[in-house]
């Protein structure tokens, strides 16, 4: 379909796209430029986008002022791969039995399972923490990774159903035909053929466990070493006052390996994300 | 290789009837062709018996032995699939193995008979590729190839051709009753296509609302078609159903006014009929030549080169097609006569079964 | 394809999955218990499905012990259904332009989303108080709707996306070529069949919302009388004791409206979920 | 009702170029059919007219009057598409409505258009109906319906059959070719059956590989192809194509050694041919009888009652097939000597032109 627009359109299509992006990115670009300022000019309240005073001093003091962040950096990562790969191996059975099984209160888990999503937050930390408490696992990675995973199951089923039921039928009845297993046909035809959806359902999964380390962290963990991130930066707080500078770099600084690695999927990110039906 | 035999096969959705007792016997070798409109059961009967689907009652058995209950592989057959169901990450030699690496045989018996089927198929320059690189026809040969591999004793081909276009539809037609002399197997065929079915089977099913309607060679089903609805699927143009009154019945057939006035005797097995019964004539276009007779009006003349296709609607309506010599001397618009001979004549009753016809050509083709 | 079970297998596949159910029912069904016990017996550490000191009463003393839990329940639904909406009047074009439209940067900036959601949790909170109180947004409701909206556009034009592409482009092209134009062919013909779509999108913002605004209500709010449901639950933890029943029973209460309007939308959400293109 | 001039259109997708230079005049009420193998271009050259793309160079006239850069609505054009685009949400009644209503026009006059068009595509009693309540057929005459009610001035068509089975197919041609004469309009239809084309349009475009290989009346096709694509791709079973070599030319014609040593003259303009060169001589199935000339091994024979289409194999490997008589005495895997009439042969050079037959039917059909 052709639009044919006039340069004034144009201009106003580019210029709406431009300020859309712009109102999500904003605290980005806040963080960006409270991380590069020294600490005694913050709270002048001008807004500009560039200033002299730039400096990247506060990505050089914060692993002092908290010697752990490495640490940290590194439990974020742990924790939050730990609950991809665990998610993953339960939700890719559980997907393909969504997309092709038919087995009694399928819809209805179907539609339970968002209703789980809905109390993610809060209202059900509390009843967490007395189960995880009588399962023992209290100030430990697991009270960490559980929950995690435990959330994330239902919306990686959710995503990854849509990509199984775009694969042919065809092909596994073939596979059937031919004497394969449901198992055998999940390894050699299916799994192989979900590979974009497989990538771009596994990032989904490791960006909503790394968003959600933080209220597990700081409910059911007080041990430090095995803090993440997003919990340990509260150490930039101080008593008398807090370093927010460097707060905001160790925030970047502890998300950008994770970015790295997306730059470097971005090519199947964009093809799952763009990807129809298996052609073959 | 082996016999196919159904019994009383019935298949349902839940309270929508799907099939109502098909009964099936397939010889050892024959090519038997499933053909009817969309939604006749063509497809379920075919999934039945590759044991994709249950049947709700009824029994399978392939060699005189009952499969109803055995697993596809156990079956001993092998299935084409509409789309061909290749698997697109795998190369054609993957694909053609893939039965073979199912059943865990070994590396050299597999090279063995993949190559074996390769020959047979001209796939041997092809082996590495992937699907996506192959033609449609290339595509069609592979999916074969994957079946032969494993020397099943029926073959099942679920409208293979639908997804070609016409001139290699028409190509590959040929290659499929070729490799089914070369391969001396039994062979099940689904299509929707009655020139398909025409040109290749040894016997053709007709199928209709999940009944059988007819089971006989081509030119059984052409010449002696066995209901109404057999005689308009099969051929091209349709046959034209002309309604006529029953005036008398006699040994030399059934005598009866057309619609315009015309008195006929029709050479037909006439005992069921009684005067004044309502029948339908029918008579396939290519019968019909220009004369006295009935009367139309020509609204499309479709020149073919070597005949010329008339279509046009009688003055109550009722539409009517002849194939005549392309050097027909007639034009859009005007009134055209058409008669036929008594002995090309079919004719139906009112519950749209055949009245036998006593003079017409011999059954074997 | 026919999966021949024997009774055993068939007993297996309902054991696991009445095992996976159970696991993610676990903290909902402790809620309930624990709801259901008077204060006295909640320490007693045995297990059991059914005790004969169940009651009711937490249900009744909640309102008395949280005078404005009814409040908070409303807060929470309004906060909830304005997220929603706001998001859904962004998202619906948004997502249509995605789907349909090529401009500059699409793939990245669809990328670019689920990065965003990576810091949904707790990394931006910080920065995000600032723009807030720059904005003169905190201690209002704008306060717990602008970041719901901001983090759940990207996950609505996602999830949208992908029903609007199911809709036939041919469609469209019908519509453009009788002179109908972008957005009357929105209206008129993609929002219509997009309807179960919008409300599986509309009933996942809507969870979402809900989920979130816990931390967005304890960071950016400290109004007693706009606070949400899942805030105004800490006001059961008292100076010397907590009563965690009426907590749990009022946690379910806040739910109960929405769960009800959920089993009210079911065939709905079912129809949408299992739907694949439009047929006609 | 109106011209349609393609001017040195073209079409590229980045570096691949789908259209090479079309040059096009249809008359005014002329039913022109573009006709091609899938990936010709066809369809994009539709779509360039309807608007719905825009060529790269070229410019498109109606009525003389440039409309290259006009919004589809603004060209006067209607379009069927090949799913015929229903709305699934919307009435029958609000489906042909939707043009009118788009165009903001009061409902009584709408409702005058849409019982008009209803009228004429004997719709009124599916009004009330969804698309999805409707037969195939039904849903054809429906977009037929919205393409009418505005009167356009260009009648653009999709595949509109495509989606439709055989039987059905033959009837809607016959509906479209009637329907074309009622409202007497300018069609531009696209298929890739070569069939449709044949029997319904006034002339036909072929395309290939982006550009127009002939364009001309059916019967111009049929016996003056102008190229060897042209010559295959028209007429089912498709031309026989076979390797000669020249041996002498003249005013009587060429004079060339067929494969088994066979020498014949054909009647054509040989003057661009030199001895010594490697021609290809078509000879259409039909045309092929029972006598001396080159020999084939009959592989299958295909019995469609009046006639049997026999295909076989030279001894070279080359495929031939001939239409023979249906009660042609030979057998399948026996050797078949077949013969053909100088007339009838064409011949096309090394680079796929045709040279000139000087006895041919006339141009007229």
């Amino acid at each position: 379909m052709i639009d044919r627009l006039s340069l004034l359109q144009k201009l106003g299509v580019y210029a709406a796209t431009f300020v859309f992006l712009l109102f999500l990115l904003m605290p980005f670009i806040e963080m960006l430029r409270v991380s590069l300022r020294p600490m005694s000019h913050l709270m002048t309240a001008d807004f500009t986008w560039w200033s002299e005073d730039f400096s990247l001093q506060a990505y050089r003091d914060m692993w002092v002022t908290v010697p752990l962040l490495g640490r940290y950096i590194f439990n974020s990562i742990f924790i939050a791969v730990s609950v991809t790969a665990i998610t993953m191996v339960v939700v890719i059975p559980a997907a393909y039995a969504y997309a092709r099984l038919e087995f009694p209160f399928k819809a209805l888990s179907l539609g339970g399972f968002l209703a789980v999503n809905m109390f993610t937050g809060a209202v059900l930390l509390i009843p967490l923490y007395r189960v995880l408490r009588s399962l023992g696992m209290l100030n430990t990675y697991w009270a960490m990774i559980v929950p995690g995973v435990a959330f994330l199951i239902p919306t990686g089923i959710w995503l990854l159903r849509s990509y199984l039921e775009k694969i042919p039928r065809e092909l596994e009845e073939a596979a059937f035909v031919d004497g394969a297993s449901r198992l055998y046909t999940l390894r050699r035809v299916v799994i192989p053929l979900a590979v974009p959806g497989l990538i771009v359902v596994g990032t989904a999964v490791f960006i909503g466990a790394y968003a959600q380390q933080f209220l597990f962290a700081i409910t059911f963990n007080n041990v430090r070493e095995i803090q993440p991130l997003p919990a340990g930066l509260f150490e930039f707080i101080g008593y008398q006052d807090t370093t927010w500078n460097e707060m905001m770099a160790a925030a970047l600084t502890g998300v950008l390996p994770v970015m790295l690695l997306f730059l470097f999927l971005q090519k199947y990110l964009v093809a799952g994300l763009t990807a129809g039906a298996v052609k073959e | 290789m082996a016999t196919l035999d159904l019994q009383t096969i019935t298949k349902s959705f839940g309270s929508a009837s799907v099939l109502t007792g098909i009964d099936l016997a397939i010889r050892d070798k024959e090519f038997v062709v499933f053909v009817g409109p969309s939604g006749c059961g063509k497809s379920t009967l075919l999934r039945i018996i590759a044991g994709l689907e249950a049947a709700t009652t009824g029994r399978i058995l392939i060699e005189g032995v009952d499969v109803s209950m055995a697993a596809p592989v156990d079956r001993g057959i092998a299935m084409v699939f509409q789309s061909y169901a290749l698997y697109p990450h795998l190369s054609v030699y993957e694909n053609i193995a893939f039965p073979l690496r199912v059943a865990k045989l070994p590396e050299a018996e597999v090279k063995a008979k993949v190559g074996r089927a390769a020959d047979i198929l001209q796939l041997n320059d092809k082996l590495g590729l992937k699907p996506g690189q192959l033609s449609g026809g290339q595509r069609q040969r592979v999916a074969i190839g994957r079946s032969i591999v494993r020397n099943p004793k029926v073959f099942l081909f679920d409208e293979p051709l639908s997804n070609l276009d016409a001139a290699l539809r028409g190509e590959m037609r040929v290659e499929l009753s070729a490799l089914q002399r070369q391969l001396d197997a039994t062979m099940v065929y689904v299509t929707h296509d009655q020139i398909e079915a025409m040109t290749m089977a040894h016997r053709i099913v007709v199928l209709n609302k999940g009944r059988i309607e007819q089971f006989g060679t081509p030119m059984e089903l052409y010449h002696h078609p066995a209901t109404k609805f057999v005689a308009t699927f099969i051929g091209q143009p349709n046959m034209n159903l002309i309604p006529a009154t029953v005036v008398d019945t006699g040994a030399e057939g059934l005598t009866v006014d057309l619609p315009g006035g015309t008195r006929m005797t029709l050479p037909v097995d006439a005992s069921a009929a009684r005067k004044g019964d309502a029948v339908e004539v029918g008579i396939r276009p290519e019968n019909l030549t220009l004369g006295q007779g009935v009367s139309m009006r020509l609204r499309v003349l479709e020149r073919l080169g070597g005949t010329a296709i008339a279509y046009g609607q009688m003055e109550d309506g009722l539409k009517l097609c002849a194939a005549l010599h392309g050097d027909a001397a007639v034009h859009e618009g005007e009134a055209v006569g058409l008669t036929f001979a008594s002995a090309d004549a079919h004719v139906f009753d009112a519950t749209g079964q055949v009245m036998r016809r006593q003079q017409a050509p011999a059954r074997a083709a």
